[in-house]
């Protein structure tokens, strides 16, 4: 699967893309988010608890509730700032 | 009906004289240009100039989203065309950053959709601002305005 | 802050980026431009398609409406830069008829600004339509939507 | 003073425009009206009571009880319907 970062995410991640391979108990776009933080310290400080950032999956916008099977593309990204 | 992402400028003209050409229903077209306004932060103690800024964005999702917001202002009003461009890469003041469009044979419905569809996109589509200032670099945080601004599009269930 | 009567096209890409150009206190140029629409009228049992019209109006009191209704716009939102541009004479389905443009630091104000230009000028200018039709000529009547249009601008004394 | 019609009005009335010298007692829009009926039939139609036309006095609009007093130009017309 692969994870992407956007806007300060990705400096704080330290990269813009990432392919991972969470265990299986790992089921949802939350469940996602908790294991990431062990991956780095940067990873900890992008996704902590009650940072403001949203996901999507495969490209459209997801609640941290949506189910990871089959999925191929997950974003990590602040609030959108655009027009 | 058409959704564009690209770095390079955009002609304003001829843009619109492509969505209309040939199409005598439309009666009124609006059209909103966003622009690299400079701006004064204030950062503690100083008032730092915004000169430029990056737009970053999510290739293939911006698109995807911006087709569903162009998508949903037709689905609530009857419009004969629609256009939106939206810029990214690297912006400075007085720069073009998006152009929205809206053709529909009464200007009510083509303010509106227009309205609508700028509203949306700053907090629909997967862009992220970050300004150069004197002191550095610095990523705009979400204006609570633009929230409120689309959520008044917002249906009720 | 600009006002035109004229009987040639115009040049929307043009009147824009020269409206605009070194301005970097705006964020939003909101725009208008009104088409002539090819329409059907129904005139007993037949349905007249109307290709073309006449717009006719009184020089000299056109341009002072216009620039009145401007003043008043820029009384009430903080612009930067305005431009109406109406033409008059013998216009064809698809033509364009008339530009707003409204450039603010906000684009709220430039929208609502822009709506607020195009409802007075269609009820508060003095000019007339007289429409082609295959069964012969025809004056337009005042449209009562327009009265409505205008009449939520109107300012509770 | 001159006298201007504009649209259907300038057809029926069957000029563009006129100089006349109403006499001392029309003291208003309204009173014009009245005196410019009997010039002609097609005054009579295209200023009949009833009828929906505004004016302008030197080129701004004016309601009926606006004074001719130092008047140069009255205008006639139908609502306006540009835009």
């Amino acid at each position: 699967m692969k994870v992407r970062y956007f806007a300060w995410m990705k400096r704080t991640v330290g990269v813009p893309e990432e392919d991972v391979a969470p265990p299986a108990e790992v089921a949802t776009v939350g469940d996602l988010v908790v294991w990431l933080r062990h991956r780095s310290p940067g990873h900890a400080e992008a996704l902590a608890e009650g940072a403001a950032f949203g996901a999507a999956v495969d490209q459209r916008t997801a609640t941290f509730d949506v189910k990871l099977a089959g999925v191929r593309e997950v974003a990590f990204f602040p609030p959108f700032t655009g027009g | 009906m058409s959704v564009r992402v690209q770095e390079a400028d955009f002609d304003v003209g001829a843009e619109l004289s492509h969505l209309t050409d040939g199409n005598k229903r439309i009666g009124g077209l609006a059209v909103f240009v966003g622009l690299v306004r400079e701006m004064h932060v204030r950062e503690g103690y100083h008032r730092d100039r915004v000169d430029a800024m990056t737009l970053e964005h999510y290739p293939g999702m911006t698109e995807r989203a911006l087709e569903e917001i162009e998508a949903e202002a037709r689905r609530r009003w009857p419009l004969e065309a629609t256009l939106i461009v939206h810029r990214y890469g690297r912006l400075e003041a007085g720069d073009r950053i998006v152009l929205v469009a809206v053709g529909s044979p009464h200007r009510e419905a083509a303010f509106e959709a227009c309205e609508f569809l700028v509203d949306w996109l700053k907090t629909k589509a997967p862009f992220w601002k970050l300004e150069e200032t004197p002191a550095g670099e610095k990523w705009v945080g979400a204006h609570v305005g633009d929230d409120a601004a689309a959520a008044r599009w917002e249906k009720k269930s």
